[in-house]
């Protein structure tokens, strides 16, 4: 079998687990689909920061996937989640692929922080717009999917349509990193003087990039809409992207699997520190988050993967 | 007369009170191999930088094959067949050197929509450990290019270069920091690799030995000017070129 | 005219505000090319220990005059505690790890410091603002100031000026700019980078309580207080230019004055503007106003 | 001839980066006053000796003793303080800093009072640097950084002066220099390390000569 | 199963800038309802022991954190805690986001503080509840009170955060205005971001424009902020300004809210609530507790449960073994009327599940000690300052507060 596809086996298998966990525990099948939602972000920051790119500003893509779904479905009256994610996932595509051109100039902190202007001005619009409920944002109900409901009584449908998507997700991107743009990215990261002179264009595998991870970003964003059930500006804000940027770090950016294995561990975690430490989640939270980085040099995926690399000793020239 | 596969005319270039290029004019041949030999700072990289637009001239004008080729980017002049290695190599740091050949290939494919293919990995990797052995680095396939000596670093570069089968290549003092028994070998391949595709090649060089051994011709640049191109031999026995550069004149008086 | 007068004021008392608290920021960052995610909450502590201090302060009735001293007291007590602690006991065990780990770190070291403040002060808000009265007040056309709030923009000239002083003409500040730009070479050379990286992360830290020690009597100290002003900080310093001190000065005059008169005279566009001149800049100067410089490459 | 004890002494030492292996049980010395070149071919280790002497990287086993005192332990900036000087392959100038200020560096750190004296003695030694030491090292070509590298391992290493290839990518007439200049530094007791691929240039005036070879010493 | 503790979700802030203002004394309200409740100490007709019975646990979370975030406990409580009903939530956008997901896991839930009308104005539910009432009183009343009590009155200034909490209020005083005093010109909105903090702009571009009037609904330590900077720069000497939330800061700032002052408590609670058992008991044993007095949110807690204990007591049907279903107290709570520490309180909004009380404004007036004290005290009936039955609040304002008729 061609390298290329060793990420087919796990991830299948990690889907199915995750469907078997939900369905003997129905409690916590809510909790695992807000991480998985939220991996699909981190699935595409991930891509990003294999070219050495930390966006800030996922929140934007992922708000407007959330309000793609509550708006075409409020106003439009459309409900069908396949829909939905597709046109999530197209008006993302074509956002962020204006925006791009423009951002895919940038490199390190200096792209972080204008993707995190970027979605801050999408949250100022959102904010400031009360037709849209504000800060409040609204609720979205009664998505279904090809009639099939996915919410409610009938949120196992919802958690499956989610893990198919994700799947979807990680495949795209693993084979994404086979193609010639996808590789391209690791040399972005290390060194662009030399993918300028090997003929190739730093600025277009970014901007690929970030379209993909845009997408993933909107995937996600839509299906949280739906499963929650509820958007608001909150989905823009820094914070949120920061919380995606948190998540990719601690997964590492060696696979399709671990941004959502990270994401639901979280997820998890968060819970567990909400109901039995109210007064100090943060804490332990952060707490964690510092055992992790010491514990873990190479995030979740580094679990996986062959000896640490000796990367820093890249500095010499 | 077969016309010059690149011409620099007229190039200068200041940067502050230092004059880096002061009309620089050079041909170079198809199929030639020049060498070019200077004092520190002279201009020698200056030369190259512009050639190859990672810098501007401020006056001049360079013809590839007869096109024009001043203000274009780094990327178009590769694109139209004009590679290069640097005096510090610029290497994909935390990739294997494999990986770093592999890089080069996905950057040669990327050109265009091309670019969404799926590249095969194996067949891929058969290539560039190919490429290695042409290079005598096949040891060094798995480490990583940022822990690799410098000299292993400077021959990495150009084979890296070379991946993209330029029909010019220039080479940034490629043999500074290889060991001298092995300097001789490596310019053997480089050469044995430019001579096959029949690329034409200028390189950098502070080694009287290898200029004289592997040049065709040989250009002397001094404070920004060419001194003399010619012949390797007229060149080293040129007074300047003894005094300013080699240093020999003042030990005989 | 008077709106005018009003807007300056305002964009003047602003950007010292944010000049104290980001270059405390960059510093840190030029040094350990650390984005410290906790200096908002850094800051919040100078506020907490100076509206404690203040507070006993005035409760023992002791004179006004001595309070400049005592808020300059907080800021390095504050900062002195949290800058050793955090960078001995925390940040040194990550050393060398690659930036967005660090980054990680921080952030993590953000959220338990936020529950510490809690378990320390409480969640009520905590309020000093004799300073405010006792000082008396200035007029600038109709419009009346606290005379208190001109002390933040003597306190950022002061900051200014000495950190301009000392890493431009100063030899332990070109030591200090040799560390910024390669810490081994610099140990080779016989520079103790190890104590470096703590006088940085120290300043970096009292900077940062140094703004929230004078900013306290002008607020009411509540949980969470540090969590926007952080994002702020990072507006200002990628305007400037990461790591540059002269562009700090450049970029919080541009966040002060853009806010300032968009309060004046777009109020609604006030939640913008900052994002809005921030995408602004960086599109016109990708790396900054004032990029540091590299050593040539290639 | 009783044998007196070496300034540098290199005792068996093991060094490691990551999880490879670089330097097994390297020794060497290096006596008062003496020039002595450390040749191997690429990536056999030379740069690697220097850091471990310099205290850049940690050693896992054996000892590096300095003028009698085991400084195995000793961080990096400390062995500087003891007038050992290096000068690193790579060059690395502080970009923004003037040539000269760069040259200064050292003398800053380790609070020289003869700063301006050292100052001319590197001027003396490299007058190329006399004449570009006001422009920002980031402006240099890559042989004007070596020199100026070169000048500032000399600024603090009165002692032991370190140069990893000194002659790498310099051009042939000044290459020469540096290798007379360095030899003329012997009188006035400084002892000199150098590494390279071959050390013809340095030739006839070293005392001395170790080759490495993978991450082994043998004198000759 | 008739004595098994009666679990109650208490979602309130514990973190974060809404904490120290509202998360807390929320919390020490439950707490302390709860330890009465369980005693059998509360007045009548409270005074059976817990829940019919049953004794009240408390399980309390951290409101922070996101809606998102929100949901997703809401369901831990339901699911993993086995909480019997939810009593919480401060924020709207919580309140909005979790009342669809309270409808479909059929959990009673009861909204303790939160202000959006939207809730049942755009929706019906049945397991939703509001004991306490909405957000445009604050600001209908505000208005009124302003138009009829100040002749000299011209002009108006806002300031309120950028978020729906303050767009709202301003919303609404502004629509008020426009047909209660059509001719008073609005000089400038300002909309600073939640927890700003420093307000010198903001405070001098009001202060430029010179309003009679600055409508606030800010709160919190932004609101003892604009305060404490307001308060040296003049903002209180030359306009009147008018806090509808300003309760919660009394207290603490008595020194800097100078006399004139308009201070609303969101209902007639705290400094407004009227004399009777309930307040009697409540200020005793909120003072004994914390050695401070209650401000609004926690009487909205106490109401709230005051509510949900009474309707589960009705659903009993006088049978102290019988356990209700949720329905039944559902169904006992819609349109439930009682009294609470601040007086009578009437369901009788959206379909008998969102309640509606009077409204109180009053003017500062410090005694020689500097002790704050009220003037001008008006209480506005509850269908002055809420909109009728069926219609919505922004109809409502927008037809002059006047209904269909
Ligand atoms: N950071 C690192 N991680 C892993 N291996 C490394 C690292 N740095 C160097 N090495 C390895 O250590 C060996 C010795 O390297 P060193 O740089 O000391 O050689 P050198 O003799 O100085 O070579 P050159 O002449 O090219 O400078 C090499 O094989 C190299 O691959
Ligand atoms: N980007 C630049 N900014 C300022 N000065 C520069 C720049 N690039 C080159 N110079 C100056 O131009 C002159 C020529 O530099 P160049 O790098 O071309 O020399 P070189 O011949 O390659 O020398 P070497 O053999 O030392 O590499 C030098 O004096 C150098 O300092
Ligand atoms: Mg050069
Ligand atoms: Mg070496």
């Amino acid at each position: 079998m061609n390298r290329t596809f060793t990420f087919l086996p796990p991830l299948l298998g990690g889907a199915a687990l995750i469907a078997l966990i939900a369905w003997f525990l129905p409690s916590w099948n809510f909790v695992l689909a807000i991480g998985l939602a939220k991996g699909l972000p981190v699935l595409g920051l991930v891509l990003l920061m294999r070219g050495g790119l930390v966006s800030f500003g996922q929140g934007l893509y992922y708000a407007l996937g959330g309000y793609t779904v509550g708006l075409a479905s409020q106003y439009f009256g459309l409900k069908d989640a396949a829909a939905l994610l597709v046109i999530s996932a197209i008006g993302s595509a074509l956002v962020a692929f204006v925006v791009g051109l423009l951002l895919s100039r940038y490199r390190d902190i200096f792209f972080a922080m204008l993707t995190l202007a970027l979605s801050m001005l999408l949250y100022g619009i959102l904010v400031k717009s009360t037709e849209l409920g504000g800060t409040d944002g609204f609720n979205v109900h009664g998505i279904t999917l090809f009639g099939i409901p996915l919410t409610g009584a009938d949120r196992m449908n919802g958690l499956l349509l989610l893990i198919a998507v994700c799947v979807l997700g990680a495949i795209n991107l693993g084979l994404f990193g086979a193609t010639a743009f996808g590789r391209l990215l690791a040399g972005v990261r290390d060194n662009e003087i030399r993918v300028e002179y090997l003929g190739a264009s730093a600025d277009r595998a970014v901007l690929i990039a970030y379209v993909l991870a845009a997408v993933m970003a909107a995937l996600g964003g839509a299906m949280s809409g739906i499963i929650v059930g509820h958007i608001d500006p909150e989905m823009a804000f820094w914070a949120t992207s920061g919380e995606f940027v948190v998540i990719a770090i601690l997964a590492g950016t060696g696979g399709v699997l671990a941004p959502f294995v990270a994401a639901v561990v979280l997820e998890v975690v968060r819970s567990f520190a909400y109901q039995y430490a109210p007064n100090t989640w943060q804490l332990v939270l952060g707490l964690i988050i510092l055992a992790l980085i010491l514990f873990l040099p190479q995030g979740l995926s580094g679990l996986v993967r062959r000896g640490p690399r000796a990367v820093n000793a890249g500095e010499k020239s | 007369m077969t016309a010059p596969i690149i011409a620099a005319k007229g190039l200068r270039k200041r940067f502050g009170a230092v004059v880096a290029a002061n009309d620089v004019n050079v041909d170079i041949m198809p199929g030639t191999i020049s060498g070019l030999i200077g004092t520190n700072g002279a201009g020698k990289t200056t030369f190259i930088n512009m050639i190859t637009g990672y810098l501007q001239p401020d006056e001049g004008s360079i013809l590839l094959e007869g096109g024009e080729i001043v203000g274009l980017t780094p990327r178009d002049v590769t694109r139209r067949g004009v590679a290069r290695s640097f005096q510090i190599p610029q290497l994909f740091n935390s990739l294997t050197a494999v990986e770093n050949l592999t890089l080069a290939e996905a950057a040669l494919r990327s050109r265009g929509f091309a670019g969404f293919a799926m590249l095969p990995d194996s067949a891929l990797e058969k290539s560039a450990r190919a490429t290695l052995e042409r290079f005598g680095l096949e040891r060094f396939g798995d480490s990583l290019a940022g822990t690799m000596p410098e000299g292993i670093r400077k021959l990495l570069d150009i084979a890296v270069a070379m991946v993209a089968r330029p029909r010019v290549l220039f080479l940034d003092e490629p043999t500074s920091g290889v060991s001298s028994e092995e300097k001789f070998p490596i310019m053997d391949r480089v050469i044995a690799a430019t001579r096959a595709d029949n690329m034409s090649m200028l390189f950098v060089e502070h080694d009287m030995e290898i200029v004289r051994r592997y040049s065709d011709r040989v250009l002397a640049f001094f404070e920004g000017r060419v001194l003399i191109d010619d012949k390797p031999d007229v060149v080293m026995n040129d007074t300047q070129v003894r005094t300013l550069i080699i240093g020999e004149e003042k030990a005989h008086g | 005219m008077n709106g005018l007068l009003g807007a300056v004021v305002d964009g003047i008392l602003y950007s010292a505000w944010l000049f104290i608290i980001a270059v405390g920021l960059t510093l840190i960052y030029g040094v350990m090319k650390i984005l410290n995610m906790a200096h908002g909450t850094f800051y919040a502590v100078g506020a907490y220990v100076a509206v404690t201090l203040l507070g006993w302060w005035f409760a023992q009735g002791l004179p006004p005059w001595g309070i400049v001293p005592v808020m300059i007291l907080s800021a390095l007590v504050a900062g002195l505690v949290l800058g050793v602690v955090v960078e001995r006991g925390i940040l040194a065990r990550f050393a060398g790890r690659d930036p967005i780990v660090l980054l990680l770190v921080t952030y993590a070291l953000f959220l338990i410091l936020e529950d510490v403040i809690k378990l320390i002060w409480g969640v009520d808000p905590w309020i000093a603002s004799d300073p405010l009265w006792v000082f008396g007040q200035v007029e600038f056309g109709e419009l009346i100031y606290p005379t208190y709030n001109l002390f933040i923009v003597v306190v950022a000239a002061v900051v200014g000026g000495l950190l301009t002083w000392f890493l431009q003409f100063t030899a332990k500040g070109k030591i200090l700019r040799a560390v910024i730009h390669d810490p081994e070479v610099s140990r080779s050379m016989g520079i103790n980078v190890g104590r470096w990286n703590l006088i940085a992360f120290i300043t970096g830290s009292v900077l940062a309580a140094l703004g929230g020690a004078f900013t306290a009597p002008t607020i009411s100290v509540v949980p969470g207080m540090g969590v926007e002003v952080v994002v702020m900080m990072f507006a200002v310093v990628v305007i400037g230019g990461l790591g540059s001190i002269p562009g700090t000065v450049v970029g919080a005059l541009i966040v002060g004055f853009v806010r300032s008169f968009a309060v004046h005279y777009w109020p609604e566009l006030e939640v913008f503007s900052v994002y809005a001149v921030m995408a602004l800049v960086l599109a016109i100067r990708p790396q900054g106003l004032f990029a540091g410089v590299e050593l040539r490459k290639i | 001839m009783a044998e007196v004890k070496p300034l540098l002494e290199v005792d068996g030492i093991d060094v490691a980066i990551g999880q490879v292996q670089i330097l097994r049980k390297v020794s060497l010395a290096v006596p008062k006053g003496a020039m002595v070149g450390i040749i191997g071919r690429n990536g056999a280790g030379k740069t690697t000796i220097m850091r471990a002497i310099m205290g850049l990287l940690p050693l896992q086993a054996g000892a590096v003793r300095f003028d009698g005192a085991d400084v195995s332990r000793e961080p990096a900036h400390k062995r500087a303080g003891r007038a050992i000087g290096f000068a690193p392959e790579d060059r690395r100038l502080i970009p923004e800093l003037t040539v000269e200020e760069n040259l200064l560096l050292p003398s800053w750190a380790n609070h020289h009072r003869d700063a301006q004296e050292r100052l001319e003695g590197t001027y003396r030694l490299i007058p190329e640097a006399r004449e570009f030491r006001n422009r920002r090292a980031l402006q240099l070509s890559g042989g004007q950084q070596k020199l100026v590298a070169i000048g500032r391992a000399h600024m603090v290493g009165t002692r032991l002066l370190m140069l990893d290839e000194p002659f790498e990518g310099v051009a042939p007439a000044l290459s020469k220099r540096i290798a007379e200049v360095v030899a003329s530094l012997r009188p006035l007791g400084l002892s000199v390390l150098l590494s390279g691929a071959d050390l013809q240039h340095a030739g006839a005036s070293l005392d001395r000569v170790y080759r490495i070879d993978r991450g082994q010493v043998d004198a000759s | 199963q008739a004595d098994k503790p009666f679990k109650i979700g208490v979602p309130t802030f514990l973190s974060g800038a809404a904490a120290g203002p509202f998360g807390i004394p929320a919390k020490n309200a439950a707490e302390i309802f709860a330890a009465a409740a369980n005693a059998g100490e509360l007045p009548a007709p409270y005074d059976k022991k817990g829940f019919g019975g049953r004794p009240i646990e408390l399980v309390v979370i951290d409101e922070a954190g996101g809606t998102t975030k929100q949901v997703s406990e809401f369901r831990n409580l339901v699911e993993q805690q086995g909480v019997d009903m939810v009593v919480g939530y401060t924020s709207s956008g919580d309140c909005l986001a979790v009342a669809p997901v309270a409808e479909e896991m059929k959990t009673l839930t009861l909204f303790f503080d939160c202000g959006t009308p939207r809730i049942f104005e755009a929706a019906d539910y049945q397991y939703v509840f509001r004991p306490v009432a909405t957000a445009t009183m604050d600001n209908v009343g505000a208005a009124l009170y302003v138009s009829e009590k100040l002749p000299e009155f011209k002009s108006y200034a806002g300031i309120n955060q950028n978020y729906a909490w303050g767009q709202d209020a301003w919303a609404d005083f502004e629509g008020t205005l426009k047909s209660a005093k059509p001719d008073a010109k609005l000089t400038t909105s300002q909309m600073p971001k939640l927890g700003a903090g420093q307000y010198n702009a903001e405070i001098s571009a009001i202060l430029g424009s010179k309003p009679d009037v600055v409508h606030s609904s800010f709160w919190g330590g932004d609101l003892e902020g604009l305060i404490l900077q307001g308060a040296p720069r003049g903002l209180f000497k030359n306009s009147v300004v008018v806090l509808t939330s300003g309760e919660t800061a009394l207290h603490r700032q008595a020194k800097q809210i100078p006399d004139g002052t308009i201070i609303g408590a969101r209902g007639p609670n705290g400094i407004f609530a009227p004399e009777n058992t309930y307040n009697t008991w409540f200020r005793k044993a909120y003072n004994d507790k914390t050695k401070e007095w209650p401000s609004y949110p926690s009487y909205h807690m106490v109401q709230s449960l005051m509510a949900a204990k009474l309707a589960y007591e009705k659903a009993q049907g006088g049978d102290a073994a019988k356990v209700p279903t949720k329905e039944d107290v559902a169904k006992a709570l819609t349109g439930l009327s009682f009294e609470g520490p601040s007086g009578k309180v009437e369901m009788s909004l959206g379909k008998g599940h969102q309640a509606v009380q009077e409204m109180v404004y009053g003017r500062v007036k410090k005694d020689a000690d500097g002790n704050i004290g009220f003037v001008d005290v008006v209480r506005y009936a509850p269908e002055r300052v809420n909109p009728p039955e069926g219609v919505s609040s922004a109809d409502w304002i927008k037809a002059g507060l006047k209904a269909a008729n």
